[in-house]
């Protein structure tokens, strides 16, 4: 295992500006990306696709999406769900109502719609602030779930409020399997990744940082404070209706209004404060952590089945899932991107201890 | 170093994370059953009753009788929280488990909108006995999922001649107030169309009010009703903590316990017994009758609990929750031994189940052969109707014990089945299918 | 030496203005004139006003009356991001930076009013964004190269010690090439060796590019060595105004840091 | 809405009274929020839990889960209240301690932790099933009052704004008047003051999990009666969450004032606002109100002004 930096003179500002600028960071990355596209749809079971990986990378994008919002912004919320919802309904409401939209353009469109919610909900943010602002957020929350609701428009009139995704195809290409769903979201987790790492390495995440950092400072140095903020919570809700539209067309299918309640907010926010606060990797990690936590606490206690009362092994996974987010919350606040790099540190100096 | 311990960590992940080796799994020679349910969150006082109850059938089986026709059953339970997208997780979770899922509970009507679509494509027919997608009734468009005895809208008609008949005729409805409490969700909201249907023809008054979910708090509501409105009749579609509240509130405004009709999932011990005295005289919904005296559930406890193998505390047994689980298991078992008398004496797989889920008939004397008279009400389906539209019970709360009402009501078919097929074909419709003719 | 100077025309001129928290009178009736290129102290005793003042200035708070006007524009009411666009750029009390970015992203900050790109060129990076991130980053650069804190461009600024961060909190205004300059106790709790490199940066500024400089500063010496014109508050008011030499000669700045008159 | 109201004032009052009653329910849930917020800044979000925990033991207690023996309500409630005083100096020692400062998001997460891990333990302990619990306070209407002016009040809610009330007065006196409680508002003000002037902090924290604890048994009981023992017990945070922000997190009158403002408004806007968008707005309309207030005051109505200094 070689990993070190010496040797790699930077010689330029934009190589120093890269988006990794270390050569064996762009290694793995780019192993991981070959990886993720070309092997796991041949090695990973379609059971481990459809359950685990689908949600993860879709999560991710909310996490993505909140992390822009809370890590980097400083500003809590708890509408993520919420959000999550109006893009769903969104793209639902447009795949049906003009059936020749493009995919794409459906999800960015549903998208667009979430931004303008999310800005509209943000708005109290400029007043408003920590945990109080987290309440407003709720409002955002009851009553987008309210309207979905209650409004048989929103889900072209179902008696049942249900929504079924139509099916999806790209430029005349059904993506039907499995695999090819995989990679459609794929290509959305990428993409949205590498835009959302764009704008956090550049004046707008340098905006954003300070305005969370010092807010009043920020403002004397030329930052509109309102503006950044509203901005920040725009992408953000952009990024969790894409999330949520996802959710509905290439992972569940079929969804209530109740898919999106306050759990999944809370998922989200985990995910956000597990991974890493201001981290866009982190994301990943606190995605990947809280959709796999709970699938390896019963698979793990699967061989006491037989032993334990269901009711006990159901509400132990429960306690078990609380005692590890604390556990984590008390080891490292800072989150998984933080071991990550620490990790990364260590390995840097290795073999020498300092 | 760290990179080395989370290494290790991921290789352990990933061989954990790959239950490929459960997805290939060869059948073992027994019929394999997935049990979900909710041992958790606010509706685990059902989920436990509904998950227990079906274990505890399937196991009598295999002590009493060696099985279905010598094929013992096997099961695995998981845990929903009675959360759609851990349903969905589950079912791809189990449904090549074992030689594969013979049939499917997704046990919550969402979950059975979101397994909806993947089931038809796995071949794997979903049950849902008195939940879930009213319009699948329509076996040509949905020919993977069955709800069957008695879906929604035909409760409902039931609940009306109900009334009528408690009014002393269907024509003495005409200018009555039917106040109709649901809870805001998808499960609430069902059975609108069909009042508002029913309201025309019988020329009575029906306004909705919507309580919003949990349904901690419905003072509102219960003020409008008696105060306001002052409906002559409630209907209350509730579900988990909402309904005692319900029958709290209508104490607190006065308003009579007899006037209240519950569906059946408003109409449990779980119910009913939080509010006290206050649920004294109501009144509810039913597709299954209840108590211990039934011989199936004598041969449960011989079977099963006597040896010490009850997954339940004893004192649940004859609950309602715990009956409507004995139906559920009831008719699965039923469904496979009709699919192993058409393909052979092995256990089957949920192609085979579906087929003889469209021949499958509750005959009376074959309930009676059961030891489930009362317990199941007899009901036939065929290729076009999934559903059977069986009779509905109906129950009062009197001293502590839920005492039946009269006979069991026949459901309206002819008013329902129209509604149904006109949904089903928008239904086709939007997913551009063809329905099959039957 | 330094009241020989020859300055121009007026930049900032405060009038009149009366600032109050409820019934706490912060200040009343304050009037300065600041013109280009002067290095111009506020002193007073702790209480006296003046962070106040300059918070008024670069619009953080918002005088219930007079009026102050900018290059000859008069303000009714402004927000701190247009007295920054503006071209006012300041430094706080207490290190108001970044704590959670690094040194160089601190500074980097100081040079977003000057981006034209919006977020959706900042989003898709290659092209224009990165090629004005880049020209950005040199200027940066430079700002670095004066103050001398190449070595520290990586470090977050919350780990950095105390007299650094004040150093790196003077880039950050500097990045943003202002017009006028507010620094707020820019030596407070610095030893005797930092605060000479900082006088240097701030008369460097100064004279490079003619950049004027509104201080508020203790340690007298240094008030009367840097300054062209200094003015004291008391109370909230404006007790004596004028340079240096003369101020200091002044019996009523006398009596208010003697304490004597009150 | 007007002549609805004109045509049936009495109703209109109704309404607004047993909203004020709804509202003191409320208030008993939030108070436990407020207390813990007040002494240390954090936003306790298990507080639900807790009241989950306090009635589901309170009431197994009773049904004789404890060596098949039934204890009688009282005793049971005294036994309750020793389970709930440890366990709120449990989690003060074993979660808090260990996070002392840290941000307070990661002090909210990990109370959402110990949310999850209350709701398990509570139902691993004491099973799932729906309890009745009967404090022989009867829900009918009172009929004096009845009678005499057509208003139905529940004897019960009367009651239940009676022990609020005396909680309240309770704490109001505590605060003032003890020297721990003295010491409660002055480490609130200031922890690294109150710690150098040699207030033993984990002391008081101690302390102040422990009467969260016992306001937990309290609503546990009166909610806990209404609805039945039963997991959605934990599901009234959300309910108490905007009469906190109303009252302004650390104020205990506050919260009590806002209970009602909540209750009262809640209500009126269900009957009479409601039914022209199809009902149901209980969920969101509170916390519409309290963005409305927080937009006009940011720290809610009787919260301590935070002033911004440069």
């Amino acid at each position: 295992m070689i990993y070190r930096e010496s040797g790699q003179f930077k010689t330029s500002y934009a190589a120093d500006q890269a988006m990794f600028p270390i050569r064996q960071d762009r290694i793995f990355i780019a192993l991981l990306l070959v990886a993720a596209v070309a092997v796991v749809p041949v090695v990973v079971s379609e059971y481990a696709i459809r359950s685990i990986l689908m949600p993860f990378l879709i999560l991710s994008i909310a996490a993505i999406g909140l992390n822009l919002l809370l890590g980097y912004c400083g500003l809590i919320s708890l509408g993520t769900a919420a959000f999550m919802a109006v893009g769903a309904f969104s793209a639902y409401k447009l795949a049906t109502g003009i059936p020749d939209l493009p995919i794409v353009l459906n999800f960015i469109l549903a998208g667009l719609v979430t931004a303008v919610v999310g800005m509209a909900f943000g708005l109290p943010s400029l007043r408003i602030k920590g945990f109080y602002l987290a309440v407003t957020t709720l409002a955002a929350h009851f009553f987008v779930e309210w309207t979905i609701t209650k409004f048989g428009w929103f889900t072209n009139y179902s008696p049942s409020g249900v929504i079924s995704a139509p099916p999806l195809d790209v430029f005349g290409i059904a993506i039907d399997s499995t695999t090819e769903k995989y990679w459609f979201v794929l290509a959305w987790v990428l993409v949205l990744a590498v835009l959302a790492k764009n704008l956090v390495r550049s004046s707008v995440g340098r905006a954003w940082m300070a305005v969370r950092d010092m807010d009043v400072a920020a403002a004397v140095i030329g930052v509109p404070i309102l503006k950044t903020k509203l901005l920040a919570f725009a992408v953000s809700s952009f990024y969790c209706g894409i999330a949520g539209a996802l959710y509905v067309f290439a992972y569940i299918g079929t969804v209530e209004p109740q898919a999106f309640d306050l759990n999944r907010a809370f998922q989200v926010l985990f995910m956000v404060i597990i991974g890493g606060l201001g981290s866009i990797l982190g994301s990943f990690f606190g995605a990947a952590f809280i959709v796999t936590l709970p699938i390896f606490i019963t698979l793990a206690a699967a061989p006491f089945g037989g032993q334990i009362p269901a009711e006990v092994l159901s509400n132990l996974e429960l306690i078990i899932f609380g005692i590890l987010i604390v556990f984590f919350l008390i080891v490292e606040p800072l989150g998984l991107a933080r071991l990550w790099q620490i990790g990364k540190e260590k390995l840097r100096l290795w073999p020498f201890p300092h | 170093m760290a990179l080395r311990k989370l290494a290790t960590a991921l290789l352990a992940a990933a061989a954990l994370g790959l239950p490929g080796a459960v997805q290939a799994q060869q059948n073992d020679g027994t019929q394999f059953m997935l049990v979900n349910a909710y041992w958790t969150g606010p509706f685990a006082a059902g989920g436990s009753a509904f998950g227990g109850g079906m274990i505890d059938y399937y196991r009598m089986l295999n002590e009493r009788d060696g099985g279905i026709n010598g094929v013992k059953l096997s099961w695995e339970k998981c845990e929903t929280q009675y959360q759609n997208d851990r349903i969905v997780e589950c079912y791809e979770r189990f449904k090549g488990h074992n030689g594969g899922l013979a049939l499917f509970h997704p046990m919550s009507t969402g979950g059975a909108y979101a397994v909806l679509e993947r089931a038809q494509k796995d071949l794997i027919p979903v049950i849902t006995i008195g939940y879930g997608r009213t319009d699948a009734s329509d076996g040509r468009v949905f020919p993977y999922k069955f709800p069957m005895l008695t879906n929604y809208w035909s409760q409902n008609t039931a609940k009306i001649r109900f009334m009528g008949a408690q009014e002393g005729g269907m024509d003495k409805l005409k200018g009555k107030k039917i106040a109709n409490v649901y809870l805001e969700s998808a499960y609430g909201k069902e059975t609108i169309p069909v009042l508002d249907e029913q309201a025309k023809r019988y020329g009575f008054s029906v306004q909705h009010f919507a309580v919003a979910a949990p349904g901690l708090d419905q003072k509102a509501v219960w003020l409008q009703i008696a105060r306001q409105l002052r409906a002559d009749w409630v209907i209350l579609r509730g579900w988990g903590v909402m309904n005692p509240a319900a029958l709290k509130e209508a104490e607190r405004v006065g308003f009579a316990r007899e006037k209240i009709v519950g569906v059946w999932w408003s109409g449990s011990e779980e119910d009913v017994v939080p509010a006290g005295d206050a649920a004294e005289g109501y009144i509810s919904a039913a597709f299954n009758g209840s108590g211990t005296h039934f011989p199936v559930i004598q041969d449960v406890i011989k079977h099963v609990y006597d040896k010490g193998n009850g997954e339940l505390p004893r004192e649940r047994l004859g609950q309602v929750f715990y009956a409507r689980a004995m139906v559920w298991a009831i008719i699965s078992a039923e469904a496979i031994r009709d699919a192993q008398a058409m393909f052979g004496k092995r256990p089957v797989v949920g192609k085979e189940v579906q087929q003889a889920l469209e021949k499958f008939a509750m005959t009376p004397e074959r309930v009676k052969k059961l030891g489930a008279e009362g317990l199941v009400p007899p009901f036939s389906l065929s290729c076009k109707d999934h559903e059977g539209g069986a009779a509905v019970r109906f129950q009062q709360w009197k001293g502590g014990k839920w005492v039946p009402i009269g006979d069991w009501v026949a459901v309206d078919k002819d008013m329902v089945r129209p509604m149904i097929e006109a949904s089903a074909a928008a239904y086709a419709k939007e997913k551009s299918l063809t329905p099959r003719s039957c | 030496m330094a009241g020989r100077r020859q300055f121009g025309e007026v930049i900032l001129s405060v009038e009149n203005i009366g600032l109050s928290f409820g019934a706490v009178q912060a200040l009343s009736g304050v009037s300065l004139e600041v013109r280009k290129g002067q290095i111009f102290s506020i002193i007073g005793p702790n209480g006296a006003g003046k962070t106040s003042l300059l918070n008024c200035i670069n619009g953080v708070y918002h005088p219930q009356q007079g009026q102050i006007s900018f290059k000859g524009q008069m303000r009714a009411r402004m927000e701190p991001h247009q007295a920054a666009a503006q071209g006012i750029a300041r430094t706080f009390q207490n290190v108001a930076l970044f704590r959670g970015m690094s040194t160089l992203d601190n500074i980097m900050t100081g040079r977003n009013l000057k981006m034209r790109r919006g977020f959706l060129w900042k989003a898709l990076w290659w092209g224009p964004a990165e090629r004005e991130e880049l020209a950005h980053r040199a200027q940066v650069e430079r700002v670095i190269d004066f103050l001398e804190i190449e070595a520290i461009r990586k470090t977050p600024v919350g780990r950095l010690p105390y007299g650094l961060q004040k150093r790196v909190e003077l880039g950050r205004a500097l990045a943003a090439e202002p017009e006028m300059l507010l620094l707020d106790e820019p030596m407070a709790g610095m030893n005797l060796e930092e605060k000479q490199d900082m006088c240097r940066f701030i008369l460097d500024v100064n004279d490079e590019f003619g950049t004027t400089i509104c201080l508020i500063e203790h340690d007298m010496g240094v008030v009367m060595d840097l300054s062209d014109h200094v003015v004291v508050l008391d109370y909230g008011r404006k007790i004596a105004d004028g340079p240096p030499e003369q101020v200091r000669r002044d019996p009523r700045v006398i009596d208010a840091y003697l304490g004597a008159a009150h | 809405m007007l002549e609805m109201i004109y045509l049936d004032p009495l109703f209109a009052i109704e309404v607004v009274v047993s909203g004020l009653l709804s509202g003191i329910m409320y208030s008993l849930v939030a108070l436990g929020f407020a207390l813990i917020f007040k002494a240390s800044g954090i936003f306790n979000f298990a507080q639900g839990a807790f009241v989950l925990f306090a009635a589901l033991t309170l009431v197994s207690l009773i049904e004789g889960a404890l060596f098949g023996v039934k204890l009688p309500l009282l005793l049971a409630a005294a036994v309750t209240l020793v389970i709930m005083v440890v366990y709120g100096m449990a989690v003060e020692r074993l979660v808090l301690r260990p996070l002392i400062n840290q941000s307070l998001i990661i002090l909210f997460m990990a109370t959402i932790g110990l949310n999850f891990f209350t709701e398990g333990f509570a139902q691993m302990l004491w099973g799932a099933q729906v309890k009745r619990l009967d404090l022989g306070i009867p829900e009918k209407p009172w009929e004096g009052l009845r009678l005499a002016t057509g208003i139905t009040l529940s004897v019960f809610e009367l009651v239940a704004a009676a022990i609020a009330g005396v909680l309240v007065l309770g704490l109001t006196l505590f605060f003032s008047k003890t020297t721990t409680g003295r010491a409660l508002r002055a480490v609130s003000d200031d922890n690294q003051a109150a710690m150098s002037v040699g207030i033993p902090l984990q002391h008081i924290w101690a302390v102040v999990w422990a009467v969260a604890g016992i306001i937990a048994l309290v609503a546990g009981m009166l909610w806990g009666a209404k609805l039945g023992v039963q997991f959605s017990l934990s599901l009234l945070a959300l309910k108490a969450l905007p009469v906190l922000i109303i009252g302004g997190f650390d104020s205990i009158v506050g919260v009590i004032v806002a209970g009602l403002i909540v209750g009262a408004s809640e209500k009126f806007a269900e009957v009479f606002v409601g039914p022209y968008f199809g009902g149901a707005i209980e969920n969101w309309f509170p916390y519409v109100l309290a963005t409305v207030v927080l937009l006009i005051k940011p720290q809610g109505l009787f919260g301590e002004k935070i002033i911004e200094r440069v």
